[in-house]
């Protein structure tokens, strides 16, 4: 069987693969937010993964309103990163574990969950930017990766108990998988932030900082918050931490929580990540 | 989900998509290379293309923002627009709450007036 | 609260509507099964539908193998024919019960199902052919309808019990409509066929009979059937059956068989239908 | 699900997903007049732009069902070919069993032999 080596949650706000391209890294702004992802970047590498499961949702790049998926799961053998309207990015493909994908599916359908397959597909910034922000920006990725995309954008989105389950789902197709291959699984999206409506630029650190160390000691509380909980403490866009419970309950009931990161603003949004390792 | 049941927060919802969907669709198509050179040679055509009504096509090329989001468009999707002038994310924030942009990334963001 | 007023079974070949664009209708080949269908149709104009749930599969003509949808609902205000190849057909466009259908997305991701929600869409032969077989060739179609799309084409595809599982859904959604709309539910595809494969014109009779009166009589035996049990009875694109199961579902446990027609082969398929009304 | 677990019935899995996929994009492509008219026109040229491999051209090139299906090809996407003919789905059922269309309608299908 194969092996979760851990679990990452990370914001994926765009603005960071813009300050890397245009070599802001190091600027007042940009600077200290980096340098919290240093302490993740160096457990990667140290845990050398094979896989990287990645769950994100979409931002109106790859998908259109014509075909909202409420999941979607890639099978492709490349993911291309998506034109969102300044240009195509100078980073790497990326390769997709096609036959764990395929696997996955098959273990999604039979456990009643109702994917939309993507054999032919792009990814946007909710795929890239955590993928840079944990391996840098390689030549080649090291890692193959599994894509699912959650709908955060149109309503209804699924609730956080179905992102819940779909973590379950996903530990049950790594740990049935025949290879050996090491998984880190990555939940992204968040933290708190608003873009739409009189309350935009809502930023809840408070929330925030609670949920970073919530995530990995008490993720039954944020399991049964609503949607609405969701909206109403992290902000309209903030709810896309939803995603990160399918990164939770693929984990252990216990965690360690090896590494933590909190920064405020990042462009509009409360930004930081977390690395868990599964406990006995 | 009921809509308007966090004060000043709008959801997405079917009347929003429906209501956004030719100005969505329109700023989606700006995701292709071709379409922004059309829009930047000939923004009112590029519009026509996709049928915007007189008003939307109003907000679009004053670049309303808030007006935009108040006749559906989706942030997501008009961002696009703003790739194209280009328009800083927090200035369209700042518009969707009213606020001067010093005060939004003031008040709002919590950045310091002058930093 | 709407009202279910009964439940369609039907076969959905493409040759039939062929035979009704060519004025074949009469013919010695298509006379038998066209009238078998009269008693249907009857059964219809009388019951004075407001909306149609159609449960069907696109067979390669909206959706390719790029993205595959497990489940797909649409949402949008006009469904058009697609043009499957030979150019599109002389029937009129089918016009959504929008509200309805949004109210169905909501009730189906509350209980966790995972719909791709489709709002820009054109239907196939799976939805046209059953709408011509029971409401005739009028000039605009009397009723409004909700597309419900079923991956039979790649597998994974949904399991027997997911499919009634949906049909659950749909009854609640429908008994927690506000209108006092009448709806009737198309459970369509089948009965046994094969197109590929060494085994190809494979049709086996005596389970479409049983079909017939069991979908009725006692549907438990046919949600508890796996899909590689539908395949070995009924053929491999004969498996197309389990969507009556979403039909089935959503009617009272005991029902009446009202009228049914069987006949074979209409093309390379076993065909017919059933009309069912609720029982106490 | 396993494929082959039923005689003479071949799943459309992954494997075949995967392994038909250029002829049925190809075929799929058919559903628009524009690209009927192109095959028509010059076939070989049409399928170059799908990047068919020599294998998978010979195979649409000479109507070979059996091989499509072989290759990978599902069938409802490949019907898309046989209504440019057109040619009747029972031809290609009687290809897929390897049998005469007289005997597959008279035998597999159940039709009187010349009725
Ligand atoms: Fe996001
Ligand atoms: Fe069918």
């Amino acid at each position: 069987m194969a092996k979760i080596i851990g679990g990452l949650g990370t914001s994926h706000v765009p603005s960071i693969g813009a300050a890397l391209d245009k070599g802001l890294r190091d600027t007042a702004d940009w600077k200290p937010f980096f340098d919290g992802y240093e302490a993740g970047k160096e457990w990667v590498k140290e845990a050398k993964p094979d896989i990287a499961v990645v769950v994100f949702n979409d931002h109106g790049n790859t998908f259109f309103l014509d075909r909202v998926p409420t999941f979607a799961v890639g099978v492709a053998d490349t993911y291309n990163p998506v034109d969102e309207g300044w240009g195509p990015r100078a980073i790497p493909p990326f390769e997709g574990a096609t036959d764990f994908s395929w696997h996955f599916v098959d273990k999604l359908v039979e456990r009643h969950f109702d994917p939309l397959v993507c054999r032919e597909i792009e990814v946007d910034h909710g795929m890239q930017v955590p993928m840079e922000l944990f391996f840098g920006r390689p030549e080649t990725w090291p890692v193959k990766v599994v894509p699912i995309w959650v709908n955060t954008i149109q309503y209804p989105i699924p609730t956080p108990q179905r992102c819940w389950e779909m973590g379950k789902v996903l530990r049950e197709a790594i740990e049935s998988w025949p290879g050996d291959e090491r998984v880190v699984i990555l939940g992204t999206g968040g933290l708190s932030h608003q873009l739409q409506g009189a309350r935009a630029g809502f930023i809840n650190q408070e929330a925030d900082r609670a949920w970073l160390d919530g995530i990995a000691s008490n993720p039954e509380h944020y399991r049964n918050m609503t949607r609405e909980d969701y909206v109403e403490q992290f902000g309209s866009e903030g709810a896309e931490l939803i995603m990160w419970l399918v990164m939770r309950a693929a984990m252990n009931e216990k965690v360690d929580l090896v590494h933590k990161h909190y920064y405020a603003p990042a462009s509009m949004t409360g930004a930081g990540m977390v690395v868990l390792e599964n406990a006995a | 989900m009921a809509n308007q049941s966090i004060p000043d927060t709008p959801l997405f919802d079917r009347s929003g998509s429906i209501r956004g969907y030719r100005i969505n669709k329109m700023a989606m198509a700006l995701g292709q290379a071709a379409n922004r050179e059309a829009f930047k040679e000939n923004e009112e055509a590029y519009l026509d293309r996709f049928r915007l009504t007189a008003e939307e096509k109003k907000a679009v090329m004053s670049r309303d923002w808030h007006e935009m989001v108040r006749l559906g468009g989706n942030l997501f999707f008009i961002l696009k627009i703003s790739a194209i002038d280009p328009t800083p994310i927090t200035k369209i924030g700042a518009a969707q709450a009213g606020m001067s942009h010093e005060d939004f990334l003031y008040e709002r963001l919590g950045k310091r007036a002058n930093g």
